[in-house]
């Protein structure tokens, strides 16, 4: 046991520190800093940059523009990246679709698709809640018939995260639909652009437009865009949902968003219930980030450590409470929140209610609080 | 001691919950009205004019009707269940409580008469940008030239002021003098409309040498009557809350019985049955709190309406928190959406607490009293 | 609508806020107000008390020393008693076993045992939880077998509060264990002089000896201690558990026990966190205070209000609560719960940590809080 | 960066886990521990002497053993485990860790000689009555006559006072002369024992013309020193309190498995899984700070130190207070008896945090510095 970073890992450290604030524009860090809203060129100019540097996408196989870096130094990377405001590279191809198809996609589909997937030539969106199956994912009922070499695709898709921006979708579908439920599900690659996609966005009650239904109607999928085998598809979504164990809370970026608070809240900070409400932000968000650390230390071989539902858990938990607190110090000026920029009220106060409600999301989309309490008292405790 | 509607009472109830079912019964409704112009339904408004509901709480002398605090929080109640945007808070109870409480008698007839009617709508400015509830005006300065008073400064938010006819404006008087209220035209302003996290409307407003009258005798300091309309205002927004909580309840509750997962409806997850059972518990305690703070009002006692006023401030603060929050977690991902209510009334909730006291400011002003008194009495 | 009380209720508030300190020695009630512990003695002394001015029994049928008051005047005695550090008349007796023999008793039990147990001549126990049947308590199985005129009961009771002081027991016991569970079920009365019942002592962790064990070996019952018909006692049981829309929650002494406190912190409470503490207490008390005031109001016929469990619920965490701020308060202090007198630790800092672990149980028994949820989930809410 | 043990401290773990259990294996045994005179068993504190476990903080010049803190909070965490009444982290964290820290060359190798071979048990005397984690010493006064000091005034609780041998007693020195750090054998006061709510025992003390003699260079402010050993007794004493809550998350999570109700074991209630579920998260977010402010201490820095002791504090206060507490509830009526671990667990979680600092003193400490810094910084 040793609090110290080693002389590598400080270095390491000390190296990303200085990459992430020299790659990625001022412009687009204070953007992230300051809880505005980036745009699609943003996200994809921050990308380029990380990547062209070798930071986009370090847990990737290392033929496939992955580094040979520890668990820890991965989580530096994400921490460091989290306070310098560069936007964390798209997880639908960084964290979700790249490492599956590096796993399971046949060679051609790796040239085809990994070096687009790691730069953000292709925006991936991810196609596997339905209406009536959300926590509930294996009851889906969007359809693929086999037709000649192509899959006919028939469903709908919701929750789809920024699906207005998606080149391409990684799709769940339900391929063989006489046997058990999990066993006839597939994943397909769809070009989001085929005739009979349509995406209709979905209104959110921050105002923000997020995600996205995706309807499809008899669209044709070429059948070499099947990932793995046909009925593979449950334990290839398995292992991308529980591929994380880097980053699954956001510790950096809440503490990054506690800290701004702190500095704007001016003269409330000489209250001592603020300070109290901050001290104990401050201790909880400490507890996770070394939980975090604790879960980066401990996990071995790629099997995600179970005590990442923990980190889930909490982390949305502190993530919502500080968004709260927030919207408590705004008061007044945050009924502001569609005013324009020429507002009186200062802009942290204005995005105060809609971040606060928009966060609400984040106990229940990537598998809901009530999903990690099971998991933790299933699988960890063994009830 | 009598927590039971009269019959008069209920029967408001039902008029008033009829009416508004038949424009806000569909939530689509809703958010067509806060995509209007006006942001809210001016037909409706104008029914609500017949009825006697704008003029409820102004004396018969003055237009109105001359109900109690417990037929306005009624109405407050029923406007809460289904969101709607109207700025009966704002327009009525706010801005109309402070022409009523200090007006001249020609002006309470004047303004509370043609806002009984529907012909204008008022609104308070009474916060400047970055305020936080205070009854002295410190974005606001009134300056005298000869007879003639101005107004120079900004408001903001000014809830409903996006729409108003006529603003209610706290400024601070000559000489340090306190703060008086003055009545200024819409056309003597500039403003900028905006919608709040709930669609409902506010704007910022900005006084340059406005023309401005004052109500009731000019230059008194009036804070302490400024003081007791928000507090008033408080607790109509907490019967507005009251009722935003329990259609969230109601929503709740049934869809956890009619959403399937994993083959079976939603009920049958003990874990989320307790969270309900919680929801209801946090409902009922401040159903109780909403309805004692009405009661206080009738008794004319400043001071206790103001305890009143902190402590149901505090009390929905809180029960709306977790009610708002636990609506949406139970909703899961449809919680999240605009279409539906659910969200916009954990939205509408904190939008109530914002701009009329957060569970941090009552609090606060309680903690300062905690030591004054042995133990609270509910009688 | 209205706030005040009428003036016959007010002028009965008085009355009661009179009788109380007149009629209750002061030493008894300093030592309920303080939250020391109360001899068998002072008990049995304070309800013959209150009983000789009608003040023990006032629900009860007025031909056996009810009062025929409203339920808002039974609410005001309720809470003025607790005001003044009045013992609550012996629950077991009061509320329990009197309202049963009067509304399922024979004429015969009635005469026999109504007089007695309003004067606490007789002190009744509670014979219904037993180890394997705690909040599932249909699952009893201690057995009473008819022996010509006699019943033989074997089997064993737990968690009989001030069981030790008992000299009857009203006990649940199978009369029939062919039937369905619920319907096997009978009341009887049983002397606990008779041979074979054995009352054990269990130590809990605050020290103290509050609940016992009682164990029946071959005790024979005479037939005329049945209450009711054979087969009723569950009938009986939800009667006397439901029984009580007055009191559920103990507002008045939990309000009691926080000014006390407020007024012994001495500097303490010119710390801003602690005010704080106390004044959503006391908030949340008022809101219990108020809901207990509507729950009468509404409450008519007999039958309790569905929102009771509210206020059992909210009651004991608020009874709780204001044990955790009272062991914050007395801190190093507590560390002296079990010395004596003498200590130079104050009074209050000392019974602190025992007070705290004791009222652990507030959430236990009597219908534990996941009982109450399951209540208002499934009677209020229809889930 | 590691949050491992190494090989030997796995060993030192096994060796005092199998030591322990061997003597309060069953809570029977600890039961009649706490019953006896001494409040603990002398066999194994004898045992715990031969494996150099009471000598593990202190140099081998003094007769220890010169380990790390990571092995004193190993063997903490296995005594919190068992509920061990032994007052090991009064008698040789604090008390021994206030001589180690101020004591001359001859005073730690005569004392920490013979409490490291358990010859003699020392007791700190750092608390008046009503007196709160304060390391200005407030009760006891010394005085200086020739070269004579005497000590004057009370200390209690003095946790493990009522079996001490010697006291290490701090004291306010003459002429406002801050806090020194004294000597006082056990026949030189009078002192009256008693148990706390867990069974543990302590006693209050008083000095009335006491024999002292002081530690260190006479006369000297020592109060820096104390505080520094406060606060590696606060982190011993939370890696106590998770050996405690690990227990107790354990015998929950095994009741819940075993215990029937309404003819199904209490697992298949969805509403106590998820509970036990957040014991879960509570108890591992507490053991990261625990390791964390135990890693703190090897840095040496008595600001870095301070500020984990009120980290960890704050920590496992909530932690405590919460799986304490839920402890009891989940099981039931039979969390509450003497008999049963599980209840005697949430007592001993309550008496560490009320006598090295509760919730509420950490985060007032911590509210304090709240501002004077951007980030907390966790390497």
């Amino acid at each position: 046991m040793q609090l110290e970073l080693s002389q590598t890992d400080r270095e390491f450290r000390d190296r990303m520190r200085e990459a992430f604030t020299s790659t990625v524009p001022q412009e687009i860090r204070d953007t992230v800093l300051e809880g505005r809203h980036l745009t699609r060129d943003q996200i994809v100019e921050s990308q380029r940059a990380l990547n062209a540097e070798g930071l986009a996408v370090p847990h990737w196989p290392v033929e496939w523009g992955g580094q040979d870096w520890t668990d820890l130094q991965r989580h530096l990377w994400h921490e460091e990246m989290q306070r310098a405001g560069v936007p964390i590279p798209l997880a639908f191809n960084a964290s979700m679709i790249g490492p599956v198809i590096a796993q399971f996609g046949s060679e051609e589909q790796k040239e085809r698709f990994l070096p687009k997937t790691a730069n953000l030539d292709i925006w991936w969106s991810q196609g596997f809640s339905e209406p009536d199956a959300g926590s509930d994912l294996a009851s889906l009922r969007t359809t693929a018939v086999r037709d000649g070499d192509d899959w006919v695709v028939n469903g709908q898709k919701t929750w789809t995260t920024l699906g207005q921006h998606g080149d391409w979708i990684f799709t769940l579908v339900r391929t063989d639909p006489e046997v058990k439920k999990q066993a006839g599900i597939s994943m397909l690659l769809i070009d989001m652009t085929s005739p009979g996609v349509e995406v209709r966005p979905i209104e959110l009650i921050d105002g923000g437009h997020e995600v996205n239904e995706v309807w499809f109607s008899d669209v044709r999928v070429p059948g070499d865009l099947l990932v793995g085998e046909p009925g593979e598809g449950w334990t290839i979504a398995k292992f991308l949902l529980g591929n994380e164990r880097v980053g699954v809370a956001p510790v950096g970026a809440t503490k990054r968003a506690l800290a701004t608070l702190k500095a704007t809240a001016g003269d409330l900070m000489d209250d001592p219930l603020v300070r109290a409400r901050v001290a104990e932000l401050e201790n909880d968000l400490l507890a996770l980030e070394l939980t975090a650390l604790r879960v980066v230390a401990h996990s071995a071989g790629g099997e995600p450590h179970p005590a990442s539902s923990v980190l889930k858990l909490r982390g949305t938990v502190l993530q919502q409470a500080v968004s709260e607190l927030a919207l408590d110090l705004a008061g007044p000026a945050s009924l502001a929140s569609r005013a324009e920029d020429d507002s009186p009220q200062e802009g942290w106060a204005r995005r105060a209610a809609p971040t606060y409600l928009n966060l609400r999301k984040a106990s229940i989309y990537g598998g809901s609080n009530e999903i990690q309490r099971q998991i933790i008292s299933r699988t960890i405790l063994g009830l | 001691m009598d927590f039971t509607y009269d019959d008069e009472q209920q029967a408001l109830r039902e008029a008033v919950r009829g009416l508004l079912k038949q424009t806000y019964g569909d939530h689509e409704a809703r958010r067509q009205a806060v995509a209007s112009d006006d942001g809210f339904d001016r037909a409706l408004w104008g029914r609500l004019a017949e009825m006697g509901v704008l003029g409820l709480p102004f004396s018969e002398d003055d237009g109105g009707v001359g109900a109690g605090p417990v037929e306005i929080g009624i109405v407050c109640q029923e406007l809460g269940r289904v969101l709607a945007p109207e700025p009966y808070l704002a327009s009525v109870v706010h801005a109309g409580g402070l022409v009523a409480a200090v007006g001249t008698p020609e002006q309470k007839a004047d303004l509370l008469g043609r806002l009984s009617s529907g012909e204008i709508v008022l609104a308070a400015a009474d916060t400047s940008p970055g305020g936080r509830w205070t009854s002295r005006a410190d974005g606001v300065r009134a300056s005298l030239d000869g007879n003639a008073w101005t107004l120079d400064g900004v408001a903001d938010p000014v809830v409903g002021g996006e729409v108003a006819d006529q603003f209610v404006v706290t400024a601070a008087l000559p000489d340090d003098g306190g703060t008086g209220v003055f009545v200024v035209a819409a056309d003597a302003v500039s403003r900028t409309g905006y919608a709040a996290a709930d669609l409902t409307r506010a704007a910022s407003v900005t006084f340059d040498g406005s023309a401005a009258t004052p109500l009731g005798e000019p230059g008194r300091d009036l804070s302490e009557s400024i003081a007791t309309i928000s507090d008033l205002t408080r607790i109509m927004g907490a019967n507005q809350a009251l009722g935003v909580m329990q259609s969230q309840v109601r929503a709740t509750t049934d869809y956890l019985k009619s959403r399937k997962q994993f083959g079976v409806t939603l009920n049958t997850f003990q874990a989320l049955t307790f969270r309900a059972a919680d929801m209801y518990v946090e409902l009922e305690l401040a159903h109780s709190m909403v309805d004692w703070a009405t009661m206080t009002i009738a008794g004319g006692d400043r001071d206790v309406v103001a305890d009143a006023a902190d402590r149901v401030g505090l009390a929905v603060a809180r029960a709306g928190r977790h009610i708002g929050q636990e609506a949406i977690q139970l909703h899961g991902g449809i919680g999240m959406t605009a279409e539906y209510a659910v969200g916009v009334g954990t939205a509408h909730l904190e939008v109530l607490d914002q701009w009329l006291g957060n569970a941090h400011h009552h609090l606060t002003r309680l903690s300062a009293r905690v030591t004054d008194h042995e133990l609270v009495e509910a009688v």
